[in-house]
């Protein structure tokens, strides 16, 4: 299921670049519209890395968990800090689960 | 003045009078306003003291001719003609209408809008002139029938 | 230059001769008309005096009317043109209001004066021109709603405007400067303060007799009915002789262009354009 | 790179025991001796006696920073700094920790909880401490010449004051000679002088100096670099007089043809009469086409003025006596370099045509206030003058603001008319005689003249009258009085809006403007500061101002410049860096630098301007990357400084609150609380921040995963930052991060952004408490584990 981006949100990272999910998708699937948004060129393609949600500095893309998963409700959102890391799974019931990690490769 | 502060009646353009300076441009440039002892910026005035009734019992209001002279010039922006018609609508719900304005031209018009959708200048000068002789009344009679030859009144 | 034409209360009353010289210049200038059928008084300014509402629904009713036959509408009447105008910018900005009634294209509204010096072009008059009328002074008066609030479309100005001077140079005649021409004349307030009307209307005559024009150009029905019919009765109040044949702009244009003054309804005229005539051979 | 051991040494001091009384500082001791590389750590209650015994610790190696806790006076401050220079210790190792202003202390706060606190703060700083290196300022190259553009009165005494302290200047004018508007009016006010005297003064120190190179006839056609190193290129105009042989004799003029013809105003010739034929009379120049440089004769040199010349006329140069005719010079281009810009590009007066209700350029006998400065040399018999003020300005259809100088122009103008013409009768219709300060004086000086009568009323149409006289109607506001007026002469007092030449240098410099078109500047703290690093701007390109401010602004505007002309810029080390190998190009730091101190390098990647940049850090705040860290406040010390609050300390339902406070004003409001001594609750830290721009969301985000239960950001106000919009930048983003969190599932309002000013330490107590509440009301992070 490829992400869904918020129009409202994205600023196409000031479009003069590549944005910073188009660089990051490993599959190369995030490209820019004639709108300057963000969006998945092959929603086929993408295996939910999420690299980009967690990329997305405007927090404007979000994840569609495939359907074998969890439906609807269903949400996986990631929270970048300095050097961590959180997760919010919320599933179809709504119930939240949240782990918090520290990743310290970001910092050094 | 201060004591008679009453709550303003909301309507699309009565909070602008407060952004009047008093300037008095619309004065100046009103054709009409040496006619009443009001003058536009008094009307306004009233307003900004919240002076509804009074504003709204200004001889001034039924003489406005609605040239919007004083709209295009205000400095500040304030659309004066239409406040003024919205104080005349005010002043018709509220009953503030003082005895002496002869509202009847007005009455004539809206009915026969309502019941032919078109205006007969004809039937409306007929109705006002029945209410009020007007000031040269044998010009006016010459003046009818040269409309009638001319086949201006139908 | 395909409109449909708003002809409005005064056009088929005391204005007929406006009506009939506007449709006759038209057609000789290649401006496409067609009138509506089923139209509704605009309620001038007194639908706005007493019922916000019904000044709102009366204009509306003609802006949808253009709106299904796709055209623009032009009005003759400045009053006409001001209350359909105000109502449709209403319908452009306010977007609940746009979906209230429906709209899916909100027509342009536009005054005669406009589509003459603008979307016709005073050169392309002037080609047409069979008859200049060579030494003839005419002094223009716009009164109040043509320039006011809306400057025709925003392409004039409010204190100076300019289309009708640039008309009558087409014509071949002489513009005079009018100070006054943007006064107003007072006609709104005729039934309700006769008084104050016949003075305001008295100040616009002395001054342009000062001036002595041969005639006095109009483009609004009501300015028309002041100077013109009320011309004998403001000449008692000012006890003295005016004598000015006023006619309207598409009087005008109309002898230019060489059409038969009778087709353009000046044997109408209250205050007689004799000799007027005369001078330009008619 | 060999990395060194942060070895440190914390001391704590504890002036007349005021810790001892509300936290175990054994305790603390205790603690902190436990850490690593931790080398020494003591209580201090006396500075002077144990200051030798950490002088001789640090040069003998045993630490390598140094840490402060406790308050400290500005003095105190001073003498640890100096005595440790001079034993070699770099400053920027020592950090400071005030554990009483973030609350410790406070009355009715459990002992034990301040302890913890107390531990919570210094381990805080400590983290921070640990990452400090050794910075030194950076001290780059500059060119000691600078360049003014506009000779008007504020560009000459803006030249001549740094000509004064022996500083090149390139003084770069558009017209032939110097003076600008000020030289085209006939008498400055308040003592009714002639401007050309105060002008000449300056001129004089310029024709004596050689520090002074004046391009007349020139325009800046580009200007690179950076603050210190501008590179600049101007180009001048033929002049077709060579300034070396013309010495001005005139007989040039005598035989030149052609009159340049005055500037086309239509007027209606119907309405010219006697007086107002004089009127135009008196107006009209006899300029010829060859003549002395305008409006003031410096340079010396003639000009002409070809596009007025008749075809194939050689008449000036048959007539020069010295051959200095040279009809076929050519324009050239010059280039030099400066360290600063000063611009002092003026004003332009509003077009009075546009206020076409009073008929200026219909009736001949309608003039603007500056051509009334022209009529004011030889006035034409005149016995009615009306004046009408705020003729463009206060309007919403033209000037918005008040031009603020023309009421006292006019009143000049009265008091003037009224000693050639004694029995003139003036009229001044005005909405509101502004007259500040001592220009009170002409107001009551004119009001005690005799036949000057001031109508509180603007007039709304001028109409003409008999015999070419003008009519006014208005309405005397005061009196409520219809008033008539026949007049022989109006005088519109037209408003002053920025020049042409402002217009044409913004777009040239890309320097940002106001919604009027004057140059944007901190109009309160840094009025003569542009946007833009080592572009000044002075004068009445900044807003309307009357002369004496100009120069004022001007002067104001040469003592900014200096520090830019000092041969070498000093960069204090606080300035951002950017980690290369992290950058995307994702460009955000350049579009968000309030000062544009950003530009590509040739890889595409961002490149700072040291000389530009003001050390906001909001590009350290917009990173998504984090990337860019300033010199002396990395985002990692940041990082670590947040990790180290164990939210913990405070019983579990206690909400933990982390604030980055802008050092501008928040810092300073939450810090007065304390002095005040306000109850400031203990459940909030906060973390002194150069700009509320500079906080990074990837910082918040790290709060919330450790357990804070709300972050809160404080900066200026709308419009009241000093870094433009590092306010609105940062509340944007909280923003994104707020929606971010509501989808999460958290509250949003756990980041919140809110304006405080420096004094606003009730409200910064009042807002704390309200949080805390708020906070509690919504239950703990789900992050706390």
């Amino acid at each position: 299921m490829p992400p869904k981006i918020d129009r409202e949100k994205c600023d196409s990272c000031k479009a003069e670049k590549e944005s910073l999910c188009e660089q990051i998708c490993p599959g190369d699937l995030m490209t820019l519209d004639e709108d300057k948004k963000a969006y998945c060129r092959m929603p086929r393609d993408c295996w939910d890395c999420m690299s980009c949600v967690k990329a997305c500095p405007k927090g404007a893309i979000e994840t569609r968990i495939p359907y074998q998963l969890g439906y609807h409700v269903a949400k996986l959102i990631p929270m970048m800090g300095t050097n961590t890391i959180t997760w919010t799974c919320i599933d179809i019931n709504g119930k939240v689960e949240r782990f918090q990690y520290i990743n310290r490769g970001m910092l050094e | 003045m201060k004591e008679s502060v009453i709550k303003l009646i909301h309507t699309d353009t009565i909070p602008e009078s407060s952004i009047c300076v008093q300037c008095g441009k619309c004065s100046s440039g009103c054709p009409v306003a040496f006619e009443s002892e009001h003058s536009p910026r008094k009307v306004i005035r009233f307003l900004q003291w919240g002076c509804l009734k009074e504003a709204s019992q200004s001889p001034f209001l039924w003489l406005c001719a609605s040239c919007q002279a004083c709209t295009v010039r205000c400095p500040r922006g304030v659309n004066i003609s239409s406040i003024m018609l919205s104080l005349r609508r005010i002043a018709q719900q509220q009953g503030w209408v003082m005895p002496e304005e002869n509202l009847s031209y007005y009455k004539t018009f809206i009915n026969m809008i309502k019941k032919r959708g078109k205006i007969s200048e004809l039937r409306l000068g007929l109705a006002t002139a029945l209410h009020k002789i007007p000031s040269h009344p044998i010009e006016d009679i010459v003046l009818f029938f040269k409309l009638l030859k001319r086949g201006k009144l139908r | 230059m395909n409109y449909l034409y708003y002809p409005g209360c005064s056009l088929k009353g005391a204005a007929i001769d406006y009506d009939e010289s506007f449709q006759a210049v038209a057609s000789s200038l290649g401006i496409e008309i067609k009138e509506m059928k089923d139209w509704e008084c605009c309620g001038a300014t007194v639908a706005k005096s007493v019922d916000e509402g019904l000044s709102e629904t009366l204009p509306l009713s003609t802006l949808k009317n253009a709106e299904k036959e796709e055209k623009d509408l032009l009005m003759l009447c400045p009053s006409c043109y001001v209350n359909h105008l105000q109502v449709s910018l209403k319908a452009k900005e306010n977007e609940t209001f746009f979906e209230q009634y429906s709209f899916n294209q909100v027509p342009e509204v536009k005054q005669l004066l406009e589509v003459l010096a603008f979307d016709v072009g005073a050169e392309e008059i002037k080609k047409k021109i069979i008859k200049p009328l060579k030494g003839i002074k005419v002094l223009p008066y716009y009164g109040c709603l043509t320039v006011r609030p809306f400057r025709l479309g925003g392409k004039e100005s409010y204190e100076n405007p300019k289309v009708m001077e640039k008309i009558i140079e087409a014509t071949g005649a002489q513009p005079v400067f009018f100070p006054y021409k943007v006064d107003c004349c007072g006609g709104t307030l005729l039934l309700s303060k006769e008084k104050t009307a016949l003075k305001l209307c008295a100040s616009i005559l002395k001054q342009a007799k000062k001036l002595s024009p041969d005639c006095i150009v109009v483009a609004c029905p009501l300015c028309h009915f002041m100077l013109d019919a009320k011309q004998r009765t403001i000449e008692r109040e000012l006890k003295e002789k005016i004598d000015l044949p006023v006619l309207y702009i598409t009087q005008l244009l109309g002898l230019a262009l060489g059409i038969d003054y009778k087709k353009l309804g000046i044997q109408r005229l209250v205050t007689s354009p004799k000799r007027f005539l005369q001078k330009i051979g008619v | 790179m060999q990395k060194t051991v942060p070895k440190t040494g914390i001391f704590i001091f504890d002036q007349g025991k005021r810790l001892a009384r509300s936290i175990d500082l054994d305790a603390v001791i205790q603690r902190l001796a436990r850490i690593k590389n931790v080398i020494r750590c003591e209580v201090l209650t006396d500075l002077a006696a144990p200051l030798p015994s950490i002088k001789e610790d640090f040069t003998s190696d045993k630490f390598n920073r140094i840490f402060w806790v406790g308050k400290f006076s500005d003095y105190q401050k001073k003498t640890i700094q100096s005595e440790l220079s001079s034993a070699g210790l770099n400053p920027y190792m020592y950090e400071w920790c005030d554990l009483e202003e973030q609350g410790i202390g406070t009355k009715g706060v459990d002992s034990g909880i301040q302890t913890q606190k107390a531990i919570i703060l210094i381990q805080m700083t400590l983290a921070r401490t640990r990452l400090l290196e050794p910075l030194e300022p950076l001290e780059l190259p500059a060119v000691d010449a600078s360049l003014i553009i506009g000779a008007g009165v504020s560009g000459l005494h803006t030249a001549t004051s740094l000509i004064g302290l022996c500083k090149k200047v390139y003084l770069v004018e558009k017209e032939s000679g110097v003076g600008g508007k000020v030289a085209s009016l006939h008498r400055l006010y308040p003592r009714i002088c002639d401007p050309r005297c105060g002008l000449e003064f300056e001129i004089q120190k310029i024709r004596e100096s050689d520090m002074i190179e004046v391009h007349t006839l020139s325009r800046v056609k580009s200007l690179f670099g950076s603050p210190g190193n501008f590179d600049v290129r101007i180009e001048k105009q033929s002049r077709y007089v060579s300034e070396e042989k013309c010495n001005a004799c005139g007989e040039c003029m005598k035989v030149c043809p052609a009159v340049i013809p005055e500037e086309q105003r239509s007027r209606e010739s119907a309405f010219i009469n006697e007086t107002s034929q004089q009127v135009l009379n008196s107006l009209k120049s006899d300029k010829k086409a060859i003549h002395p440089a305008v409006p003031m004769t410096y340079p010396s040199t003639f000009v002409i003025e070809r596009q007025y010349c008749p075809p194939d006329c050689r008449e000036c140069v048959k007539a020069c006596p010295a051959l200095a005719v040279e009809l076929e010079q050519t324009s050239s281009e010059l280039a030099f370099k400066v360290g600063a810009v000063i611009i002092t590009t003026g004003w332009d007066p509003y077009q009075l045509s546009k206020v076409d209700e009073y008929g200026y350029g219909i009736y001949p006998n309608v003039i603007s206030n500056l051509e009334m400065e022209r009529l004011l040399e030889d006035p034409p018999v005149l016995k009615e003058i009306g004046f009408i003020q705020c003729a463009g300005s206060r309007d919403e259809r033209h000037l918005h603001y008040c031009s603020s100088v023309c009421c006292s122009v006019s009143l000049k103008q009265v008091l003037f008319l009224k000693e050639k013409l004694p029995d003139a009768l003036c009229y001044i219709f005005y909405q509101d005689m502004r007259t500040p300060g001592f220009d009170e004086e002409l107001y009551q000086k004119v009001k005690s003249l005799n036949n000057v009568i001031f109508i509180r009323g603007n007039p709304s149409t001028v109409k003409p009258g008999d015999n070419g006289k003008l009519r006014i109607h208005a309405e005397d506001t005061l009196s409520g009085k219809e008033i008539d007026l026949s007049l022989d002469l109006l005088v519109l007092a037209g408003g002053m809006m920025p020049s042409q030449g402002s217009f044409e240098i913004a777009q040239l410099l890309n320097l940002p403007q106001n919604n009027f078109g004057f140059f944007e500047s901190h109009l309160q703290c840094h009025p003569e500061e542009s946007q833009r690093t080592g572009i000044l701007v002075g004068g009445a390109c900044r807003g309307p101002m009357n002369i004496s401010q100009s120069i004022e602004s001007s002067h104001r505007a040469a003592m900014e410049v200096l520090p830019f002309l000092n041969r070498t810029i000093l960069i204090e080390p606080k300035y951002p860096v950017l980690d290369l190998t992290k950058c995307d190009k994702c460009k955000r730091c350049m579009e968000e630098c309030p000062f544009l101190s950003y530009v590509f390098d040739e890889n595409g990647f961002p490149s700072l301007d040291l000389t530009k940049c003001r050390q906001c850090g909001n590009c350290m705040g917009i990173c998504p990357l984090i990337a860019i860290s300033l010199r002396n406040n990395t985002i990692k010390q940041i990082a670590a400084q947040v990790q180290a609050i164990k939210p913990s300390f405070i019983s579990k339902e206690e909400p933990v609150i982390l604030a980055f406070l802008c050092e501008n004003d928040a810092y300073h409001a939450a810090q007065s609380a304390v002095e005040y001594g306000l109850p400031v609750p203990p459940n909030v830290f906060f973390i002194k921040v150069p700009c509320a721009g500079s906080v990074n969301n990837a910082l918040v985000a790290d709060a919330l995963a450790f357990g804070i239960d709300g972050v809160l950001i404080a900066g200026c106000k709308d419009g009241q930052c000093h870094y433009v919009k590092g306010n609105q930048l940062v509340k944007t983003r909280s923003g994104d991060l707020s929606d971010k969190l509501q989808k999460m599932m958290i509250d949003p309002q756990r980041v919140r952004f809110e304006s405080l000013e420096i004094r606003d330490s009730k409200k910064y107590v009042e807002l704390v408490k309200s949080y805390i509440e708020e906070l509690r009301a919504m239950g703990p992070n789900p992050f706390k584990s």
